[in-house]
C-alpha cells in the first residue's frame, strides 16, 4: 500500500496553492487516489499559506495532513512551524533562499533548494515551488515529472497557459537537483 | 468528460445546477464560502439568480419565498449561519415547502473556528427550530458522493415538500477530490401547482401559510406531516456497510469521520479483530434498520463522531439495550487519527 | 344604476377581524383598488406579515404567502427573483418592518428589488397587545411604556421613509394617511403610483401609510383619526420624499 | 339619485361614514347586528349624493353605492368637495 | 403577604425580581408578552433596566452584552423568538456567560398558533444551536413554582455559568393562580471576577470570549464544559414523583401536561390501576436516575407530550430497552384531557 | 529624549495579525490613542466583531467582549445599560455592521444609546475572502460580484452615515478616512470626539472610517490608497454629517 | 370532590375579564383552590373576550375550560359559539338584553338574565356581567355573595375602589334573581 | 534631531512610512525579517524632524519617534506640513 501525505508552506503570492494543485493533478494522472485540501480562515491573514496532499493507491481516509511524510517549507517560518511534525524518516525540502534548517532533525532526510535563485535564473521568482516541487518528485520518484509537467494545463486557466515554459523548466530543473540529492544523499543545493 | 480536482463547496453548487436548481441566496461564512463564489460566477452565466442576502435570516426567508414561487431554490452556510436560519426553517417546513440547505459545519459553540466538526447533529436531525417537524438529512463523505446527494437532496425535498439539510463540515467543503462529471440529464423539478406564482389561468387562487389558528387545525396539520414523516422514515434510511457481515464490533460514523473510520476497520482486520463500518447516509430518517439488524449479531458497537456524542443517542435507540455502545468524539474542530480509533477499538475487543 | 363604490375584486368576500375603526380595512381596500386598476390581480403574489394583518391572505384575492415576522421583503425579494414580471407586494406593519425588519427593509431598498411595500404605521403593536414600536410617539403610553415614551430610556421614533430616503435603490418612497376622505383619496394614488413604478421596472417602493389602532390608543375610532392628525402628522410629515424623476405616473 | 347600501351585518359600527358623509345622512341604528355593533343607516336617501365617501371611509367595505349614470364622476365630486 | 392572583407570566417576572435580576432586554410575543409588561413597570420603579429590544435576535445578544458586564439577566419569549436566538444561545453557551431565558411555548412549526404546546423539548434539550453544549432546562407546572424555579433558575446559571431556559406553555402563561409572596430575602449575585465591567482596579483586564481559532484549544474547551455538564447531570437532575412507590404504570409528563396527568393517576387509581407519576422538573438534566429507579418495579411507562413525542426519546434511553414505553401526544396547540389519558392507561393495562 | 510617537497604552504589545498595509490596524491605534487621552483605559469596555478584526480583543488593552457577527451594538447596549458610567465603543467592519447587523444599528442608533460605533468600511468583506459588502461600490469585482458589482442584481452601496443622519438618536455621525497623514489625524480627532459626546451622556455616535482592504481588492497597499481616494472619496464623503449643535469638544 | 369550571363570554369592553377575576377571588376568599384563564390573541380583535374559572376542592389539572360546566354568555355570539360545549346537567346563564336561547338545548340548565337593563337601572351599564355572576352564585350557592362582594376589592384597582358599591349592587340583584331561580326552577328574568 | 526606531520583527514591508515620510529618508531594507518582509530602516536620521508622520501611518504600530524637548510639538509641525 501507498500513501504519502505532503504538506506544502511558505507565504502568500509563493504559489502554494497552485503547487500542491499541481501534485494533485499528477497525482491523479498517474492513476493514484488523491485529494488536497487548503488551509484557511484567518490565519490567511499576515500572508502565510500552505496545504496539504495525500496520494494513494487506495481509497483516501482523512485527507488532512497533520503529521506529514514530506514537508516543502518554502519560508523560515514555515519551517519553523512545521518541520517537527514530519514523521520519523520523512523528508523535509526548504527553500534555502529563504530558510535556514533551524531544526537540525537527523530522523528526517533534509534537503535543502535554493529555488528562488533557481527560479529568478529562470526569469520568474513566482515558480520557485515548482522547483521544490520537481525537487522532491525527482528525489521521490513517486510520480514521474513529465505527469507533473502535463498536469500544468490542469492546473492553469487558458489564459495563463503562456506560463506552462517556465513552470515545466522550473520542475524539471527541480528534478534534476532531486535526482542528483537521491544519489548524493542529504543535501543543500 | 475528463476527470476536474473540485472542490467540496464547489460540488455542492454544481450538484445543485445539475439538479435543476437555478436560484441560490446566500450570505458568506468560512469555511462555505467558494460555494457563493461558485454559483455566483455560475448561476448568472446559465440563466440563473444568486443574490448575496443580508443575512442568514433573511437568505433562508428569501429562499422561502423562491420555493413559494416553485423554484428549486438553495442556501448554503455554516454552523452560525444554520442557527440563524432556525425560524426560517421552521417556517418552510409549517408551510411545506421544499428547499435544500447546506450546512458545512465548523467547530462551536459560539463563534467556536472554521475546522471541521459535527457538533450540529442534533441542530440538524431534532429540530434546532420550534414545532414538530423534522428535515430529511444527507451526509455525504466525498467530494463525488456531494454532487449525488445534492442531486437526491432537491428530488427528496420536491417528494416530501420538505426541506432537506445536507451537511458536510471544513474538511468536506474545503478539500478537493476528481470528480466525473457525466454529461447526464439536468433533473427539473415536477409540476407544483400549490406555488403561488400569480393565479393566472388557475380557478383558484394559492397562498402559502403556517398559521392555523385554531389548534385543532394545527393539530391535523402536525398529525398529517407525522404521517409523511412515518413514510419518509419507512422509505428513505440509506447508509453504507463496510465489512459488517461478520463484525463483532460496529463503527458507526458519518461524513468525513467514516472516511477515517473505514480505514481504522481495515486496520482492525489487519489485526485480527472483526470490524465493520456503518456510515449513515441519511441522518434523519436515521438508518435504525441496519443498526437493529448489526445489533442482532455485532456484539460491540463504537460511535465516533466529531463532538461530544450527539448520533451517539440515535444508535443507543436503535440498538435499543441489546447491546453496549462506546463513544470516541473529538469535539472543537479536531479530526480523529485512523491512530486514535483503533486504540478505541483495541480497548473495547482487548 | 351603475356602481360608483363596490367591494373591488382583489379582495375576497371574507370579512376583515379587525377591530371596529381600524384603518388596516381602508388600506386593505386601497391595495386592492390599485390591483383592480392595473388589471394585474392574476398576476400579482401579495406576502402578509405577522401583525394585526396576518390574516391579509385571507383577504386579498390572489396568490399569497404569509410570511415570518419580519421577513416579508425577504420573501418577497424570493418570489420577484424567480418571477420577475410579477407585482410583488408586501402588507406590514412598524414593528414587523421598522422593528425586527429593518435589515430586511433596509437592504431590500439598497438592492433596488422591484417590490413595493405597504408600510403600515399605528405607532404600536397592535396585534400582541398595544407595545410600544419604533414608531411610538414621545410620551405615548403603551403597555411596555407605561409612562409614556421617553427619550433617555426608549429612544425616538423611527422615521422610516426618511430613512430610505437616502437609500438609492429606494425609487419611490411616500407617506400618505387615511384620517380623511382626501387622504385616503391621496393615499389610494400613492398606493397605485407605487406599483406602476415596480412594473416599469425602476426599483424599490414603499408607501408608509399612517393609521389608527383605537384598541391600543385607547380612544375610540373617531378620536383615534384626530389624534393621528394632531399628534403623528408633525413627527411623520405627508408627502413624497423620492420619486422617479420622469413623472409619468398617476 | 344615487342608491347607498350596507352589508349590515358586517358593519362595526365605528361612525366613520356617518362622521363624513358631507350630507349627514348616516346615523348609527338603535339595534344591534350580529356582531353585537350598532350598524350604520342612511336616514334620508334622497339627498344622497353618492359621492362614494362614505364607502370609502368604511374600513370593512360594508358600503356600495350606485348612482344615476349621467352623474360627474365621484372622484370629481369629491375633488371639488375636498381640495 | 396576603395572597394574590397573578398570571404566569408575571410570576417569571417577579421569580426574576425576587432573584435580584433587575436587567430584561425583551421583544413581545404572544403568549408571553403579559412578561414585558409587567417588566416595563415593575423594573424602573426598582431602579432596573428593561430595554425593548428591535427583535429577539437583538435582546438576546443584548443579554449577552449584559451578562458579560455581571449583570443577572433575563429575556424572554415564545417558540419563534426562541428559534431566533440559537446564536446567540450557542455564543453565551460558548463564552461561559449566566442568564436566564424563558420560553413559553406555542403551537408550532412556523407561525403555527399561540396556544399552549411542548413541541420545542428538543430545540431546549438537545441545543437548538450549533456545536456542543447545554441549557439547563427548568419545567415548572404550577404558578407558584414559576416563581420558585425562577429563582433557582438564576442560582444555577451562576453556578455553572451557563445558560437556563425555563419553559411554560401558553396555559401556564396566561393563567392566574393563587400565589402566597414569603417576604423572602432579594438573593444577589455571587461575585464575578470574570465579567468585563471595564479593568478598573483588577491587575488584568477580563475578556469575554467564543472564538478559539486552534482546534486543540476549542476542544479543551469543549472537553471542560463536557466535565461541567458532567457534573450537572449528577447534582442538578429534580423531578416530582407521585405515587410511584407501587406503581405498575408511570406516567411522565412536564409542565401543564403533568397537572393533567396527576388528575389521571388518581382517576386511574380510583378504577383499581396502580399508576403513578414523574413529572421532571429539570428536563435536562433528564431525571433519568429517577426514571431507571421506577424501571425497576414499573411494568410500562406512558409519556404524555403536547407534541408528537419527544421527551419519549429521552424516557426511552432511560428506561433503556427495560420496560415499553408508550406515548400519548397532542401537538399543535391542544391539550389532553384527563379522560384521554386515562383511555390510554386503560388500553396499556387492558 | 521624550517620546514624540509611542505606542499607546490602551493597546497591548501583541502584533496584528491583519495583511501589510492593511488599515485596520492605524484605526486600532487611533482608537487606542482617543482612550489614552480621555484617561479611561480601565473604565472602558470594547466590543469586537466578526470580521477581520474578530481578535481586536487581543489587541485593546481593555475589558474587551467578542460579539456574534452583526450584533455588536446590541451586545454594547448590554453592557451600556447595566454600566452607564462606562466608554463603551463597538468595532466593525462593513458586513458586520451594515449587513448583517443593520437593524441593530439602525436601532441603537434610534434608541440613542450612550456608546460609540468605530465603522471601518473597506468595501469588501474581508475576513472570509473578498465577497461583496453593502458598500462596495458599482462596478467593483469581488469574489460574488465576479464581474463587478451590478445595479440590476446587486443593487447600490449603502450609505450608513447618510441613513443614520436621519435618526434623531444619532447625535454624532461623522466620515474619516485614513489614506493620508492629514485625514489619519482627522480621523483620530472625529473618534476622540465621539467618545467625548459619549462621556457627556448625549446619545449613539458613529464613526464611519474609510479603510483599504489591499488583499480583496487585489492592489498592493500604496495602491489601494490611490484607490480608496479616487473611487471611494466621491461614494462616500468626507465630513460631520450630525453634530450637537454645541461645540466644545475637540 | 368539587370542581366547576365556568365559561364567561362577550364582548371586549363588558367586563368579562375582571368578572372572572372576580369569581376567581372569591374562590380563594372561600378557601379553594382556583385557577383563571382568559383566551388571548387575536380573537380578541372583533372585540369578543372570554375567561375560564376553575373552582376546586383540590389541586387542578388543567385550568382550561373547554367543557364547562357553567356558561355565562353576554351576548349572542358568545351564546352561539358556546352553548353547545357545556356539559350535560351544566348551567348556561345568558344575557337576554342582548342574547336569546338560539340552541334550546334541554339537558342543561338555562336562565336569561335581562342584565343591561338591570345594570342601566343600577345607573352603570358596565356592571352588566356582574350582574350575571351574582346571578350564577345565587343560584349554585356554589360560593356566598358576600365573598364575591368582598373581593371586589382585591379586583379593583384602589383608583377604582369608587365602583365598588355599583358592582356590589349589582352581584346583589343578580343573586337575588339567582336564588329565585333556584326556587323556580329554570327561568328567563 | 530626532530618532525613529523600528521594531523590525514587526514590519510587513507595507511601505506606507517610505512613502509618507515627508524627508524621503525611509527605505525598505534588502534583507527579510523573520516575518519574510523587507523592514522599513532609516537610512539618514540626521534628516529626521520627529515628525512622526511615519509613525502615525504605520499600521503595525512598528514606529517609535523621539525628538529633543525644546522642538514644537509635532502635531503642530505636521498641521503646519499638510494643512
Ligand atoms: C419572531 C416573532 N417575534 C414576535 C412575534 C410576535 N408579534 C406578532 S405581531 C407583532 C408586532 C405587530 O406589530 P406591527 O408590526 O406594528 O403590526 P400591527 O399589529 O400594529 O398592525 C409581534 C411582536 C412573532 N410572531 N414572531
Ligand atoms: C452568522 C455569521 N455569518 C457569517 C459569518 C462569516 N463572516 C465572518 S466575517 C464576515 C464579514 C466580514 O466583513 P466585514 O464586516 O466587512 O469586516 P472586514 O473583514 O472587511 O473587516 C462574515 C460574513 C459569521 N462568522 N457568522
Ligand atoms: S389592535 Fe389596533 S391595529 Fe390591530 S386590528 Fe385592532 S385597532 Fe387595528
Ligand atoms: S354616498 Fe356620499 S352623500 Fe351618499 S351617503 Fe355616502 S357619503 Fe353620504
Ligand atoms: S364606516 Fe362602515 S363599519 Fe363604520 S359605521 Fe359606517 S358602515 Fe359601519
Ligand atoms: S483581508 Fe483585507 S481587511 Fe482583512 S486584514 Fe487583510 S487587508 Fe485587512
Ligand atoms: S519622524 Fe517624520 S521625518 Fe522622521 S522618519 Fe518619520 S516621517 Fe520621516
Ligand atoms: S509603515 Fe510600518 S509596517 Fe509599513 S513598512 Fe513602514 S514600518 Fe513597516
Ligand atoms: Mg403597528
Ligand atoms: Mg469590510
Amino acid at each position: 500500500m501507498m500513501l504519502v501525505e505532503i504538506l506544502i508552506a511558505g507565504f502568500g503570492g509563493q504559489g502554494i496553492i497552485s503547487t500542491g494543485q499541481l501534485l494533485a493533478y499528477a497525482g491523479m494522472r498517474a492513476g493514484l487516489h488523491v485529494a488536497w485540501i487548503p488551509s484557511y480562515g484567518p490565519e490567511m491573514r499576515g500572508g502565510t499559506a500552505n496545504c496539504g496532499v495525500t496520494l494513494s493507491d487506495t481509497e483516501i481516509g482523512s485527507p488532512l495532513v497533520t503529521e506529514p511524510g514530506v514537508l516543502i517549507a518554502m519560508n523560515q517560518p514555515s519551517f519553523d512551524k512545521y518541520a517537527g511534525t514530519v514523521v520519523p524518516r520523512g523528508v523535509i525540502l526548504y527553500n534555502s533562499s529563504l530558510a535556514k534548517d533551524s531544526h537540525g532533525r537527523r530522523d528526517v532526510l533534509m534537503v535543502g533548494v535554493d529555488a528562488n535563485r533557481i527560479a529568478e535564473e529562470l526569469g520568474n521568482v513566482q515558480v520557485a515551488a515548482n522547483v521544490v516541487l520537481g525537487a522532491y518528485l525527482g528525489l521521490s520518484g513517486v510520480i514521474s515529472v513529465s505527469a507533473a509537467v502535463e498536469a500544468l494545463e490542469d492546473v492553469l486557466p487558458p489564459h495563463r497557459h503562456r506560463l506552462i515554459p517556465a513552470n515545466r523548466a522550473a520542475l524539471e530543473r527541480g528534478a534534476a537537483f532531486g535526482v542528483s540529492c537521491r544519489e548524493g544523499g542529504s543535501a543543500v543545493g | 468528460m475528463p476527470k476536474v480536482l473540485m472542490k467540496g463547496n464547489e460540488a455542492f453548487g454544481e450538484g445543485a445546477i445539475r439538479a435543476g436548481c437555478r436560484c441560490t441566496f446566500a450570505y458568506p461564512i468560512t469555511p462555505q464560502s467558494e460555494l457563493t463564489h461558485f454559483l455566483a460566477r455560475r448561476l448568472p452565466e446559465i440563466g440563473g439568480v444568486f443574490v448575496q442576502a443580508e443575512s442568514e435570516v433573511s437568505a433562508i426567508n428569501m429562499v422561502y419565498g423562491a420555493a413559494a414561487a416553485g423554484a428549486r431554490v438553495l442556501t448554503s452556510t455554516s454552523s452560525p449561519g444554520i442557527s440563524l436560519m432556525q425560524e426560517g426553517l421552521s417556517y418552510i417546513a409549517g408551510a411545506r415547502l421544499p428547499c435544500v440547505v447546506v450546512n458545512v459545519m465548523r467547530g462551536g459553540p459560539g463563534l467556536g473556528n472554521i475546522a471541521p466538526a459535527q457538533g450540529d447533529y442534533w441542530q440538524a436531525v431534532k429540530g434546532g427550530g420550534h414545532g414538530d417537524y423534522r428535515l430529511i438529512v444527507l451526509a455525504p463523505a466525498s467530494v463525488p458522493e456531494i454532487i449525488a446527494l445534492m442531486e437526491l437532496a432537491f428530488d427528496l425535498a420536491d417528494k416530501y415538500r420538505n426541506p432537506v439539510m445536507v451537511v458536510g463540515d471544513g474538511v468536506l467543503g474545503q478539500m478537493m477530490e476528481p470528480v466525473e462529471l457525466e454529461s447526464g440529464e439536468i433533473r427539473t423539478a415536477p409540476e407544483k401547482p400549490w406555488a403561488t406564482t400569480g393565479q393566472g389561468d388557475r380557478p383558484q387562487r394559492n397562498v402559502i401559510n403556517s398559521l392555523h389558528i385554531v389548534p385543532e387545525d394545527n393539530e391535523r396539520f402536525n398529525l398529517d406531516q407525522a404521517a409523511v414523516f412515518a413514510e419518509i422514515r419507512r422509505r428513505e434510511q440509506r447508509s453504507e456497510e463496510y465489512r459488517t457481515e461478520d463484525a463483532e464490533l460496529v463503527l458507526m460514523a458519518f461524513g468525513t469521520v467514516a472516511r477515517v473510520a473505514k480505514a481504522a476497520v481495515d486496520r482492525a482486520r489487519a489485526r485480527g479483530i472483526r470490524a465493520g463500518l456503518i456510515r449513515p447516509i441519511t441522518l434523519w430518517p436515521f438508518p435504525d434498520e441496519s443498526v437493529r439488524r448489526a445489533a442482532a449479531q455485532a456484539q460491540q458497537f463504537l460511535v465516533v463522531e466529531m463532538n461530544l456524542g450527539q448520533m451517539l443517542e440515535d444508535v443507543r435507540l436503535s440498538v435499543n439495550g441489546k447491546r453496549p455502545v462506546h463513544f470516541y468524539g473529538r469535539p472543537g474542530g479536531t479530526v480523529p487519527t485512523v491512530r486514535e480509533i483503533l486504540d478505541e477499538v483495541s480497548r473495547i475487543m482487548g | 344604476m351603475p356602481k360608483a363604490f363596490q367591494r373591488p375584486q382583489a379582495l375576497t368576500d371574507k370579512a376583515f377581524h379587525y377591530c371596529p375603526g381600524c384603518t388596516h380595512g381602508i388600506i386593505h381596500r386601497l391595495v386592492a383598488e390599485a390591483i383592480d386598476q392595473l388589471g394585474m390581480r392574476t398576476k400579482t403574489v401579495g406576502i402578509c406579515p405577522v401583525g394585526c394583518a396576518v390574516f391579509a391572505y385571507d383577504y386579498f384575492n390572489c396568490d399569497m404567502i404569509q410570511a415570518a415576522h419580519g421577513r416579508a421583503l425577504a420573501v418577497a425579494t424570493g418570489v420577484k427573483r424567480v418571477l420577475p414580471d410579477r407585482l410583488v407586494f408586501t402588507y406590514q406593519g412598524d414593528g414587523d418592518l421598522a422593528a425586527i425588519g429593518t435589515a430586511e427593509t433596509v437592504h431590500a431598498a439598497a438592492r433596488g428589488e422591484k417590490i413595493t411595500a405597504i408600510y403600515v404605521n399605528n405607532a404600536v403593536y397592535g396585534m400582541t397587545g398595544g407595545q410600544m414600536a419604533p414608531t411610538t410617539l414621545l410620551g405615548q403610553k403603551t403597555t411596555t411604556t407605561p409612562l409614556g415614551r421617553e427619550r433617555e430610556t426608549a429612544g425616538f421614533p423611527l422615521r422610516v421613509a426618511e430613512m430610505l430616503s437616502t437609500v438609492e435603490g429606494a425609487v419611490y418612497v411616500s407617506r400618505v394617511s387615511v384620517h380623511s376622505p382626501r387622504h385616503v383619496r391621496q393615499a389610494g394614488r400613492a398606493i397605485r403610483k407605487a406599483f406602476e413604478i415596480q412594473l416599469r421596472g425602476l426599483g424599490f417602493s414603499l408607501v408608509e401609510v399612517l393609521s389608527i389602532c383605537p384598541t391600543n390608543w385607547g380612544l375610540n375610532s373617531l378620536e383615534a383619526l384626530k389624534w393621528l392628525e394632531k399628534e403623528m402628522l408633525p413627527v411623520y410629515p405627508l408627502g413624497e420624499l423620492r420619486a422617479p424623476a420622469e413623472e409619468d405616473a398617476g | 339619485m344615487a342608491r347607498v347600501t350596507f352589508r349590515e351585518e358586517r358593519c362595526k359600527g365605528c361612525g366613520f361614514c356617518v362622521e363624513f358623509c358631507p350630507k349627514k345622512i348616516i346615523v348609527l341604528a338603535d339595534h344591534f347586528n350580529v356582531l353585537g355593533f350598532h350598524p350604520a343607516t342612511v336616514t334620508n336617501m334622497e339627498r344622497c349624493t353618492g359621492c362614494g365617501i362614505c364607502a370609502w371611509m368604511c374600513p370593512d367595505v360594508v358600503i356600495e353605492v350606485e348612482h344615476a349614470p349621467d352623474e360627474r364622476k365621484p372622484a370629481e365630486r369629491t375633488e371639488a368637495q375636498h381640495a
